[in-house]
């Protein structure tokens, strides 16, 4: 039973990560109708820069920060830089985002080494309790939390502001939201900021968590989000927080009984679920 | 572009004759006989350039530019031919290397175990192709791209653990005893040099006979080529299957060449990106394209590493292809060889179907 | 006094086809102009050239006097020109209050923004009763209201109105003919619409479009007692009924 | 007397609470004409992807000479001699018109794999050339397809179809922004053809006057329903018609 609680706590904080990757992506793909390969590069960049922040200020919340607007800034470059000339040619896309992917995983690794530089948690969630034989570890619940308030503000935003409402009408037609006087290219790259700076706040909650950083975290987090979004259908922030959930649980699960196994558990799962649902659990079939 | 690509699939073709009526366009073409002269002389030189000058540091280079280069012509049939993008073509040339390695080392170096490896290599890369393809090609392209990137990091993962030891000995790598047969520099530089050779001979044929024009019509308008009655899924299958063969046959020979193999062969970057690199560059679309892409990279590479001893961040050479790969995609999309045959411009990736029209 | 609208010899390609080869037009301010003209004659792509979704390769559409060229489509709109697609012209997926709501620039206070709201729903009672449903769920009546209604919301100098009467049953057309004739004078309409029966309603003046070109403009009348004119680019013939 | 080619059995097609064909049953005989015409937006050209296989049925049955086809997948419809055609130019704008033909000859005759071990076959290339003949365009066929005139394209498609020898054509507005004269001279090429072969023809158009001039009969959609189905004559006659096509007063001759 303790085990139990202890995965699915261990699991939870697994989908909290996941979900802020996987939330960029679909947003992302949801507005541009762009696979952004690049996620993982602005999840390392996350990673790094808060790991360097919180060895510098030991402040947790300044780091986490200062990770998630580098990431909103390389999202904003990105593109400003290179995405915007290409929409409109899918495979081009891809190709170019998956450069990006390759030049920043390169960068990080000329800046600060190939190998995995340690990424305590601050003191201040350091602490863990055991309770009912069940351990309790601060940071985990703070990831946990921090996953659940992103969800919450994800969501209210969508629904609650002007901003969500702008980037709902985008998703369904950008034509027409252009027609009713929006600069449509400034909500894309508002919303593949936002992306960017997800996926750099999921690196930066993932170095303590994981313990360290290494300059291929982002394509093994890519590939993840991706499983993820596969799993819970392209295009649906709804999806991408059951996928999560689903592949943060499963490997907390198996990297338990077995750790060399746990890369293959959400491949085989996002497997099961493409023979049965080919777009996904919440996707929708593309509408001619 | 289709004219210089009918050009090229002509040339692979040894008897003029053949040539079918889809050649024709390409017949008017003024450069005529030049690079079928120019491929022979090529092939001879590459024959003759061990037994002249030796092996060698330079022989090793061309080796990895056959193995290489077979490999990127088999990824151009998927981009450049049909049009369907792949970001694992590792998954292939990891599982025939490790085939073979695997086969050799239980077999003790035989040749049987050489045999045996290499069918089971092809047996796995076509019930893999298989399955990724069963998976994603009926939804939708940007899937194709994630789950093959997806299957290939999975398989890298797999052949690293722990829990496979026994047989991949993990992350420390088998050392392949090449049987007796091919041992000796030059019997394994003259088998690199027979695969890319095949390879050409092979795709020349396919995307030059009638399932190459359907593949044409694919890349150009899949939707339509359905409509028609083409079961556009099954030759996308088919295709995916024909260039996974290639490829694991390439990752054999490469394991071969190196007697070793550890999870690079699996790697994204290192493979699935380079070769997608090379295609890149040199063309895709133009089937010698990537041989001329390998050739580049691979020669820039080992001159990187070289002159990396006085200046240890040129080791970084991804970073450097990182950086060009974005600056071809962006500024030069038909590559070297696409700029150098083409002069007519059609853009090579758009969909020129469905034209883009909002300005939006 | 310049037009509301004006095009002089506007040449528009979509991919490789010239679609618009010489359309010329005058929308005098406040009037409602139909622009007739077979399938495939180039209504549409005139509007969205006009909105600047399809680049205008020669000539010149001037709004007010102004020339749009080279104007993104959001800064056009944000001219003053409001642009009712024919089809997918509302947000199926937000409600009918956030639909009416996003055309209306940032700089409205709420009390502003309320005002403009309920001025526009006094038009369309059936808005008023759907107004926390999602348009998607709309019947293809209402739809089409929301949608001039949204464009409306935000007093558009010149609407673009693109084939409203499509799909509809009668009964809506009729209604649809009424909401277009209390336009006039409040903002000046350029209506795109095969039914003859709805532009002989609705407009005052005519275009008429064949093969990318304008061939003929005048007052509604002249159309609808030429027959040999309907007959030629319209394929369709007016004939008194019942008497 | 005749056997029935196509017969489409209360099909309803979209989703949402208004269905965009709602319950249409429509049967075509072997070697009949039958015209669809209707409003913008009553559901034509959405039945048309319905039949082909484009879009699938919410409920209903399509049946093919006697097969139910309704699971049918578009590609295999067409194999069977489904052909189509559409609204807006669907051609491979890179290929030169020459070989949009042969990649249609090649749909009909079934490219196999072993077609990778077997030399090109002059065959495909003299039925190509046929086909272009056909439709008048055996002048054009070295040019890339994107390099047509607009009615050169639309003769493309029709030669594309005819290369597939289908026994039923769905043809979707095979005249859209052409000419009056230009379509005139398409339809009859369309119509030629069809005698020769004895194959069907369902027609979606706009132009009454082509309508009325080829059709054996002539079916009104009117908001995804079937409104009449009868000779063109007895279509022309029906006041129903009268008021829900074409709005009371205004009439299309």
């Amino acid at each position: 039973m303790s085990v139990a609680l202890t995965l699915l706590l261990n699991g939870l904080a697994n989908s909290a990560l996941y979900f802020l990757m996987a939330s960029g992506l679909t947003l992302i793909f949801g507005l541009l109708r762009v696979v952004n390969f690049a996620h993982g590069g602005f999840f390392v960049w996350g990673a790094y820069t808060g790991t360097f922040l919180a060895s510098a200020l030991h402040n947790l919340a300044a780091s986490i920060a200062g990770g998630a607007a580098v990431g909103v800034l390389l999202g904003w470059l990105v593109e400003r830089g290179l995405m915007r000339r290409l929409y409109g040619d899918a495979t081009q896309q891809l190709l170019i985002t998956m450069g990006v992917l390759m030049v920043l995983s390169e960068l990080v690794r000329l800046i600060f080494g190939p190998n995995p530089i340690s990424a305590p948690a601050p003191t201040s969630l350091g602490r863990s309790w055991v309770v009912n034989g069940v351990p309790l570890v601060a940071y985990e619940g703070f990831v946990i939390l921090f996953g659940a308030a992103v969800f919450a503000i994800l969501q209210g935003v969508l629904r609650g502001t002007r901003l969500g409402a702008l980037i709902r009408a985008g998703v369904s037609n950008p034509e027409l939201l252009a027609a009713r006087g929006i600069p449509v290219r400034r909500v894309f790259t508002a919303v593949f900021a936002i992306g960017a700076g997800l996926a750099a706040l999921a690196g930066g909650l993932s170095g303590p968590w994981f313990g360290a950083v290494t300059p291929d975290m982002g394509m093994d987090m890519q590939l993840t989000a991706f499983v993820i979004v596969v799993l819970g259908g392209l295009g649906s922030v709804g999806g991408s927080l059951l996928g999560s959930l689903v592949v943060g649980i499963t490997t907390a699960i198996v990297s338990y009984f077995a750790p060399s196994l746990a890369v293959l558990a959400g491949v085989v799962v996002m497997a099961l679920v493409l023979v049965v649902r080919p777009h996904g659990l919440m996707g929708q079939r593309e509408v001619a | 572009m289709r004219r210089g690509m009918r050009q090229l699939a002509r040339m692979a073709q040894r008897s003029p004759g053949r040539a079918g009526p889809l050649a024709r366009v390409a017949d008017r073409m003024p450069s005529g006989q030049g690079p079928r002269w120019l491929r022979a002389v090529l092939f001879i030189a590459a024959v003759m350039y061990p037994l002249v000058f030796g092996t060698g540091g330079i022989t090793q280079l061309l080796e990895q530019i056959f193995t290489f280069g077979a490999l990127a012509m088999s990824y151009d049939l998927l981009l450049g031919y049909t049009g369907i993008l792949s970001f694992g073509h590792a998954m292939f040339f990891g599982t025939g290397a490790y085939a073979v390695a695997i086969g050799l080392n239980q077999g003790d170096g035989r040749l049987e175990g050489l045999l045996v490896g290499l069918a089971a290599g092809i047996a796995g890369s076509l019930v893999l192709s298989g399955i990724v393809a069963f998976l994603s090609l009926r939804v939708r392209e940007a899937y194709f791209a994630m789950i093959t990137l997806a299957v290939g990091q999975v398989l890298g993962v797999l052949a690293g653990s722990q829990a496979l030891r026994a047989v991949t000995n993990a992350g420390d790598g088998l050392t392949v005893p090449v049987p007796d047969l091919l041992s000796g520099n030059l019997t394994l530089y003259d088998m690199c040099l027979a695969l890319l050779a095949l390879t050409a001979w092979a795709l020349g044929r396919l995307v030059h006979s009638p399932v190459g024009d359907v593949l044409a019509a694919i890349r150009e308008n899949a939707a339509r080529a359905k409509s028609l009655g083409h079961p556009v899924v099954r030759f996308q299958t088919f295709v995916f299957a024909v260039s996974g063969v290639i490829a694991t046959l390439a990752g054999a020979a490469f394991a071969l060449a190196q007697s070793f193999v550890n999870t690079t062969v699996y790697d994204v970057a290192g493979v699935s990106l380079n070769v997608l690199l090379m295609v890149v560059i040199g063309g895709a679309g133009t089937l010698y394209g990537g041989l001329l892409g390998a050739a580049l990279l691979l020669t820039a590479q080992t001159w990187f590493a070289s002159v990396a001893g006085g200046a240890p961040w040129l080791r970084e050479y991804m970073l450097a292809f990182g950086i060009l790969y974005i600056v071809v995609v962006r500024f030069m999309p038909k590559g070297i060889l696409g700029a150098f045959l083409h002069r007519r411009g059609h853009g090579r990736w758009r969909k020129s179907s469905d034209c883009k029209t909002s300005q939006i | 006094m310049p037009e509301a609208l004006e095009m002089r010899d506007v040449v528009a390609n979509i991919g490789e086809y010239r679609i618009l080869d010489g359309v010329r037009l005058a929308v005098p301010e406040g009037s409602v102009t139909v622009m007739l003209g077979r399938n495939g004659a180039g209504k549409t792509t005139t509007l969205r050239t006009i909105m600047g979704f399809v680049p205008c390769l020669n000539g010149t559409v001037r709004l007010f006097g102004d020339s749009l060229a080279g104007l993104p489509p959001h800064r056009i709109a944000r001219l003053g020109v409001g642009y009712v697609p024919e089809d997918a012209n509302v947000f199926p997926n937000l409600t009918v209050a956030e639909n009416l709501r996003l055309a209306l620039p940032r700089a409205h206070g709420r009390a502003q923004a309320e005002e403009a709201v309920e001025q526009v729903l006094g038009l369309f009672p059936d808005l008023r009763q759907a107004y926390r449903r999602w348009a998607g769920h709309l019947s293809g009546g209402q739809r089409q209201m929301l949608a001039i209604a949204s464009v409306l919301v935000s007093q558009p100098r010149v609407m673009l109105i693109d084939e409203p009467s499509k799909g509809l049953s009668p009964r809506f057309v009729d209604l649809l003919g009424e909401v277009i004739a209390q336009l006039r004078g409040r903002t000046t309409v350029l209506l795109v619409e095969q039914n003859l029966r709805l532009a002989a309603v609705a407009g005052e003046r005519f275009t008429l479009l064949d093969e990318g070109r304008t061939v003929m403009e005048g007052p509604m009348e002249e159309l609808l007692e030429n027959t040999a004119l309907q007959q030629r680019y319209l394929g369709v013939r007016v004939r008194e009924r019942g008497n | 007397m005749n056997r029935v080619a196509l017969e489409v059995d209360r099909a309803v097609v979209g989703y949402g609470p208004v269905p965009v064909v709602d319950g249409v049953s429509i049967r075509l005989d072997e070697g009949e004409f039958l015209s669809l015409i209707g409003p913008n937006g009553a559901g034509k050209t959405t039945l048309m992807n319905a039949l082909s296989g484009a879009l699938a049925l919410r409920s209903g049955r399509v049946w093919y000479f006697g097969q139910d086809i309704s699971n049918w997948s578009e590609d295999a419809r067409a194999r069977a001699g489904l052909g189509r055609s559409f609204q807006k130019t669907h051609l491979f704008p890179r290929l030169t018109v020459l070989e949009n033909v042969r990649i249609a000859v090649l749909a009909k005759r079934r490219v196999r794999f072993r077609a990778l071990w077997s030399p090109q076959d002059p065959a495909v290339d003299r039925e190509a050339h046929a086909s272009l003949a056909a439709a008048g365009l055996t002048e054009h066929a070295d040019r890339p397809a994107a390099d047509l005139p607009h009615g050169g394209k639309r003769r493309l498609e029709l030669a594309m179809l005819f290369a597939l020898e289908p026994r039923v054509l769905l043809l979707d507005e095979p005249t859209a922004g052409m000419g009056a004269e230009e379509a005139d001279g398409l339809m009859r090429v369309i119509d030629g053809w069809r005698r020769d072969r004895g194959c069907s023809v369902m027609l979606v158009e706009h132009r009454l006057d082509l309508v009325m001039r080829l059709s054996d009969r002539v079916a009104v959609l009117h908001q995804g329903r079937l409104l009449t189905l009868g000779s063109p004559e007895a279509v022309m006659a029906d006041p129903e018609v009268e008021a829900a096509y074409l709005g009371g007063r205004v009439e299309r001759a």
